[in-house]
């Protein structure tokens, strides 16, 4: 970022359920700071002073669902000097991505009483399926130290970087015992990227993979063992359709394994 | 003005989600207003079909990132009646511990950032800490501490994952929870200091005859359990709750908004309506509190609503810290179930107001049908009437349209709508009149 | 040191020697059961130990299970090692705070912790004795682990069972403690046999009632501890080891074990010896106060490696190589010791169970070409 | 043995504070810092063997390992010549005279000054390799007489890249054949093009038995110029590299910096080329 200025941040929402923006206002102990840092220029949920663009720093929540906002990201994008997604949503399409494998008009209908009004995609597509993105923020939510540490990053012109490692590394630092190996539980620890403190081991529930795929994520080893365990494909393919169910390496695994057992996919 | 004219506010801001305003003039009456949501459809009802019952808490919680707690908990009441689950009495008291963090951490994100700045004319939240530099700290310090007591018992603050059908998947240790006991005492005194501090505010004038509905509890503050009860005299079960109310389209707008089924008029759910309908189960402190700060016994002023959600931030402190001291962590933290076909309801309190879900299952324990009506879409009819009341009187006296704007942002900012939730709110298509 | 032939006493007065130790400050530390598995956690009585439960132990499983008797150390060893205790998983390193001259770097304060380990195996001194080497036994010397090391307090327990993944034998390292404890103990059914390490261990023992060994305890400990040698399945030749990996660096079975490992990094957590770190900056935005601390880190994760903008270490299998080579090989020269005790949780722990005396027995029997 | 400071041994995190006294820009993205300890202004402070490192921290971006190239007769400070590379060197860079900074160190070991002497030494340099290697250089020309032929031949990508080009004219003077190439020509250089091992193939070494070859710059480079020394009959046992590994602790306590059985840190960089064979050329380790 230029020196000497206050980088200027914005954030913007598309499909999504406003938790990943909210979590900056959830690093209570650090907002008041990081608006020394930042300049917010346009963040909708926290301030009515909406400056236009262009920004230095754009924050995306949410994923592509409408034509509207398939033109809405291009501007952003002109208008931002950097791009950063954050959450599940925007960097994997989100729990909404499921209706790629659903029949969207059955969908609208089921939901929607005049589903004539409904102008919606059939998909939900990441934000990089769209335009150029800088970084990359992933969780459902996103961790928001992660978020803060991001953010210093920026407004002090480094270039951010976080631990792209699988879950089972914090799960060990906290002296969680392994849910696989003592209780046979489908756990997505193993090809789940850090972020969220392996909470769910540590709450006696296997990860759901909600900060998507890790670095590298061996699919294939990891489900032959779960199905070893007895685990069957009904209960694994919708444990890895879940908020990162579009990631590309979940969603090969869970295709490949619906495949594998001719469940129409 | 010209004789037809449209004032929008394209943006609201300080309200989760997103969504605008417009309204339509001519010969210097209103003719419309309406709530616009632009929020695109996620289509949660039909993307929960076919999943295994037990997805369920996680999954609706993604409708919402503010409020995730309100919508595990209606689905998790709901499929617990629909399978016939009993839980225990500790289990109970610790879903109203997090109900207890949820509301803390809303209610005080929307006293201090999003509404309390437009007393005062601030932009934000953190303008206004310049002015309030004590109140605003204390204000997130009372969040941070809904979000540490979110964190010690569901996980995390935002989409918890402790919250299991029949239980939690893990009862916390005693310490777990010990551990935020002085916070609490400190945020006990906090949140009065705060409710005595947005006392104080200037209110605009603005009473409306409302019909207020929500739970009702003979023995508590209602979160999780009670009856449906409204200022009118209704009293009904949760079972009831379509035999009352109705999602209806509306002839301007392709909205679903939700309306009491046979009189066809708008309902006004939330804090406001809570503290009405409830105020004999309130504490005694927050009793005398209230009665101190001069909290009407049923107060129709829609901008005060920021006093009853700041009474019922002192309330759940209270609750809270009674329920952290009392844990003692024993028997299962969650009750086993079989799966079996079936179908039931449940309504909860969300901090915005009354959350309804309605499932049916499989023998095989799949979702077969969803339905959740969330607080914001039952407000939604509501909001427009109390825009058109305000536009009308104050049409003459306020020339500019931006003053208009912002003072139809600041009321619809009272209900503290809840946009993203919004799962059945569709996009308003314009016609503009030429 | 007077009398340090063997001493018995009977088992309640364990919870005499845990009040000892406690009256003398130290933080006793023992198995336990929790989530499932005997963990090592803080003890302050007897009770809290894993009577008369065991643990049953494949590649890859795990199982808690009631023993028909009510051993109080009928179990072998668990995901928990020492280490966390002597190299926790985070550590503070040094402070650094704002003035007005500009930074100032404040060395980390000690923390002051006596720990007492209550059950110890054999592979786990031998782990302990390896970690000694690595954090204390080379020119620069880890100063945490040393103020730790030096105020522990040792009280070994011999196995008298093993798991189907021990394989302490082969490693020369188990499953008798002989060395490097305070105390020693064997369970018998009536009482616990002990033996004195250290005068500091026979000043201890004063707390409790002790009696003397008669024959016939002497013997059923001796054929409990006989039992365990005899449970033990596992092997590895281990004399060629080092040369026998230096020659394979291109062996083919890397690429075939580096499809099924998942990279995640649960046995180089779970295994007592593995010491890999990285260091991080924890800021306090609103004080300007920042801590660098360490925290365990793993030769699995692809950063670990990072040069330059990219890992060198690229793929699993040649993480998994690094691994293997380093326990078995490189660490001989590097450390005189084998980097393996052959406690086996590695094998136990990973959620696919992979085994690395396997991996090893697949190199010997195809060497690279 | 590298002599190590009391103070590290006992504590390798050690880090002292340290003040910018002078920046010289050398090329692009590439400057050579004097830095001065707030605690000391003595000399003895500033004690290392050319080849070794010290930590440079930036407080809240983190450690690089950063060689010493400065004149280890004269300490007046640790000088150091820094290529903007990523987070903790860019950072670096964006400091001014009279700001501070954390140093640890010195670490590692040294160019092995005493088995050079009476020999014929070939020292290459490519790129920023000429960093470490300097303070060799400086030796040699101070105490030229005892070795044999010197030559130094520096590579680089252009000319433009050449480290230190204002001081090729001295050490030529004390009796040091400095040769120079560029992989890319650019208008004014009409010296050589190539690879530096080329210029190293073609080197007069009258006893080839009596040549010693020390080189530091990227691995693929190192790795061809101990080859092509081979190659000319120079044994292994008489060439050094100074090897780059990521590195937390510098002290052989973290892990990362492992090749083969070597801890770079403690027992590099600069390590005999036999030892570093059978692992060199293995891929990915
Ligand atoms: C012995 C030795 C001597 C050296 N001497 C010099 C010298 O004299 N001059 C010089 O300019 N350079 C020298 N280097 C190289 C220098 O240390 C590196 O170029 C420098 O560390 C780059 O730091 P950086 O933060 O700017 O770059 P980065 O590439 O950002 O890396 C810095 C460190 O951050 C970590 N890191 C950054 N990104 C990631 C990621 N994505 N994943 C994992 N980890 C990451 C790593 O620990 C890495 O080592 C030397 C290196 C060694 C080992
Ligand atoms: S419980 Fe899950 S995250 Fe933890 S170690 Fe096991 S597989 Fe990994
Ligand atoms: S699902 Fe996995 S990534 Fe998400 S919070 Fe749980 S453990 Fe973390
Ligand atoms: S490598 Fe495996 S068997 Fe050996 S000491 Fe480590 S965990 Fe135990």
């Amino acid at each position: 970022m230029a020196r000497g200025r206050k980088p200027r941040l914005a954030v913007f929402k598309f499909a999504s359920c406003d938790g990943c923006q909210l979590s900056l206002l959830d690093a209570e102990d650090e907002l008041l700071a990081v608006c020394d840092l930042i300049e917010i220029a346009h963040f909708a949920e926290a301030s009515s002073d909406l400056q236009p663009g262009p920004y230095d720093v754009a924050l995306v929540e949410g994923s592509i669902t409408t034509e509207e906002d398939a033109q809405r990201i291009l501007k952003i994008r002109s208008n931002s000097r950097y791009l950063m997604t954050i959450g599940a949503c925007a960097t994997a399409g989100g729990i909404q991505a499921l209706r790629q494998w659903g029949q969207i008009e059955e969908w609208v209908s089921r939901v929607y009483p005049s589903p004539e009004f409904i102008h919606t995609l059939a998909t939900s597509t990441p934000i990089a399926a769209h335009v150029l993105v800088d970084f990359e923020l992933h969780g459902c939510p996103v961790n928001h130290h992660q978020l803060v540490d991001v953010l210093v990053a920026l407004a002090e012109g480094r270039r951010p970087r976080l631990p792209t490692h699988s879950v089972c590394l914090d799960c060990k630092r906290r002296g969680t015992v392994c849910h696989v190996v003592s209780r046979g539980i489908p756990c997505l620890g193993p090809v789940t990227q850090s972020g969220c403190g392996a909470i769910c081991p540590a709450f006696d529930r296997g990860c759901y993979g909600c900060f998507g795929p890790s670095q590298p994520a061996q699919t294939v080893p990891l489900l032959s063992r779960f199905q070893a365990l007895g685990h069957t494909t009904d209960r694994l393919v919708p444990l890895l359709r879940n908020f990162n169910a579009a990631a590309p390496a979940f969603q090969q695994a869970a295709d490949e394994l619906s495949e594998l057992h001719g469940e129409p996919s | 003005m010209s004789t037809t004219d449209v004032i929008e506010v394209p943006i609201l801001t300080r309200v989760e989600g997103e969504g605008g305003v417009t309204i339509r003039v001519r010969q210097n009456t209103i003719e419309n207003v309406q709530l616009r949501i632009y929020e695109p459809p996620r289509l949660f009802e039909a993307l929960l079909c076919g999943r295994a019952l037990e997805d369920t808490p996680d999954i609706t919680a993604r409708i919402c990132g503010i409020c995730p707690v309100a919508y595990q908990m209606s689905s998790v009441h709901a499929l617990e009646a629909a399978l016939g689950i009993q839980t225990t009495p500790q289990i109970r008291r610790l879903r109203r511990l997090l109900y207890c963090g949820e509301w803390i951490e809303s209610h005080a994100l929307h006293i201090h950032l999003l509404h309390a700045p437009d007393f005062f004319g601030a932009a934000s939240g953190i303008e206004l800490a310049q002015r309030f530099p004590q109140e605003i700290t204390r204000g997130l310090q009372l969040k941070k501490h809904g979000n540490r007591l979110l964190e010690a018992l569901g996980g995390r603050a935002i989409h918890p994952i402790n919250v299991a059908v029949g239980g939690f998947y893990r009862l916390p240790r005693r310490e777990e929870l010990a551990g935020l006991i002085p916070d609490f005492e400190w945020g006990l005194e906090a949140a009065i200091a705060a409710t005595r501090w947005v006392a104080s505010f200037p209110f605009p004038e603005l009473t409306q005859p409302y019909e207020f509905v929500s739970l009702s509890h003979p023995d508590e503050y209602p979160f999780n359990e009670g009856e449906i009860v409204s200022s009118q005299g209704l009293r009904v079960p949760v079972t009831e709750f379509d035999r009352h109310f109705v999602e209806v389209h509306v002839a301007h707008s392709t909205a679903l908004q939700a309306v009491r089924h046979e009189q066809r008029t708008p309902y006004f759910v939330g804090p406001l309506a809570r503290i009405n309908l409830n105020r004999g189960q309130l504490s005694q402190t927050v009793q005398r509190l209230a009665d101190e700060v001069g909290m009407e016994s049923e107060c129709r002023n829609p901008f005060r609503s920021i006093i009853a959600r700041a009474l019922e931030l002192v309330q759940v402190y209270e609750e809270a810290l009674d329920i952290l001291r009392g844990y003692h962590p024993s028997g299962p933290s969650r009750m086993p179930y079989q799966p079996a076909a079936g179908q039931a309801c449940a309504a909860t309190e969300a901090p915005r107001g009354l959350l309804f879900h309605d499932y049916q299952i499989d023998d095989a324990g799949k979702i077969r049908q969803a339905r959740i009506i969330p607080p914001t879409s039952q407000n939604q009819r509501q909001i427009e009437g109390d825009l058109t009341t305000y536009l009308s009187r104050n049409l003459q006296a306020k020339a500019s349209r931006e003053e208009l704007a912002s003072d139809c942002e600041r009321l619809v900012r009272t209900y503290d709508p809840c946009i993203s939730c919004s799962t059945h709110f569709l996009r308003v298509r314009w016609e503009e009149i030429p | 040191m007077t009398d340090r032939a063997a001493q018995f006493f009977r088992k309640a007065e364990l919870q005499a020697l845990i009040d000892e130790l406690r009256r003398r400050d130290y933080n006793v530390v023992g198995p336990s059961i929790d989530q499932e598995a005997i963990v090592y956690t803080e003890l302050t009585s007897v009770e809290q130990l894993p009577r008369g439960w065991t643990d049953e132990q494949a590649p890859g499983s795990y199982r808690l299970v009631r023993r028909d008797d009510d051993a109080w150390f009928g179990y072998v060893v668990g995901p928990h090692s020492w280490k966390k205790y002597l190299f926790p998983p985070r550590t503070k390193l040094l402070t650094v705070q704002k003035t007005e001259q500009g930074w100032s770097f404040l060395p980390a304060v000690l923390e002051n912790t006596k720990t007492a380990m209550l059950g110890v195996r054999a592979c786990e001194l031998a782990a302990i004795a390896v970690q000694d080497r690595v954090f204390l036994g080379g020119p620069y010397k880890d100063r945490d682990y040393e103020s730790r090391r030096k105020s522990l307090f040792l009280i070994a327990v011999n196995c008298t069972q093993a798991a189907s993944t021990c394989f302490c034998t082969s490693m020369n390292t188990g499953p008798r403690c002989k060395s490097g404890f305070d105390l020693a103990l064997t369970e018998i059914e009536s009482g616990f046999l002990c033996e004195i390490g250290s005068d500091a261990g026979w000043d201890v023992l004063s707390a409790c009632e002790l009696q003397t060994a008669t024959a016939e305890d002497l013997n059923e400990a001796e054929s409990q501890r006989q039992r365990a040698v005899e449970m033990i399945e596992r092997q590895m030749r281990t004399d060629d080891l080092p040369q026998l990996l230096l020659d394979n660096l291109n062996h083919p079975n890397w690429k075939a074990v580096g499809e099924r490992c998942l990279s995640c990094t649960n046995c180089t957590m779970v295994c007592p010896t593995c010491f890999c770190s990285s260091v991080s900056e924890v800021r306090d935005l609103t004080t300007d106060q920042i801590d660098r601390e360490r925290t365990w880190d793993s030769c699995f994760n692809p950063e670990f490696s990072y040069l330059g903008g990219t890992p060198v270490r690229n793929d699993t299998s040649a993480r998994y190589r690094q691994w293997l080579t380093h326990k078995l090989g490189s660490w001989h020269e590097q450390f005189g010791t084998s980097g393996c005790v052959g406690c086996g949780r590695c094998i136990t722990w990973c959620p696919v169970g992979i085994d690395l005396t396997a991996e090893v027995a697949a190199m010997r029997e195809a060497p690279a070409p | 043995m590298t002599w190590i400071p009391p103070a590290l041994a006992v504590n390798p995190w050690l880090t002292h504070t340290a003040r910018i006294a002078d920046i010289v820009s050398e090329c692009d993205g590439i400057a050579t810092y004097r830095l001065c300890l707030d605690t000391s202004d003595n000399a003895s402070a500033y004690v290392f063997e050319p080849g070794q490192f010290n930590m440079l921290y930036v407080p809240g971006v983190g450690e690089s390992a950063i060689s010493m190239s400065g004149d280890a007769h004269e300490p007046d400070g640790w000088i150091h010549t820094v290529r903007v590379a990523g987070n903790v060197t860019r950072s670096l860079a964006q400091l001014e005279c009279g700001q501070t900074l954390g140093v640890r160190g010195p670490f590692g070991t040294g160019w092995p000054i005493p088995q050079l002497v009476g020999k014929n030494v070939v020292v290459v340099a490519g790129g920023l390799g000429l960093a470490p290697l300097r303070p060799l250089v400086y030796h040699l020309v101070r105490h030229r007489s005892q070795f044999q032929n010197v030559s130094l031949i520096v590579g680089a990508r252009t000319a433009a890249g050449l480290l230190y080009p204002t001081e090729y004219a001295n050490w030529t003077q004390a009796g040091i054949d400095v040769q120079l190439t560029v992989d890319r020509a650019t208008a004014g250089w009409n010296g050589n093009i190539g690879v530096v091992t080329a210029l190293l193939d073609r080197l007069k070494l009258n006893q080839i038995e009596r040549a010693s070859v020390v080189t530091c710059g990227p691995e693929v480079m190192m790795k061809y110029v101990g080859m092509s020394a081979m190659q000319r009959g120079i044994p292994a046992e008489q060439i050094w590299v100074s090897m780059e590994r990521n590195m937390q602790c510098a002290a052989g306590l973290c892990g990362h910096c492992q090749l083969g059985p070597a801890f770079i840190c403690k027992d590099g960089p600069v390590l005999r080329y036999d030892r570093l064979q059978p692992y060199l050329f293995v891929e990915s380790l």
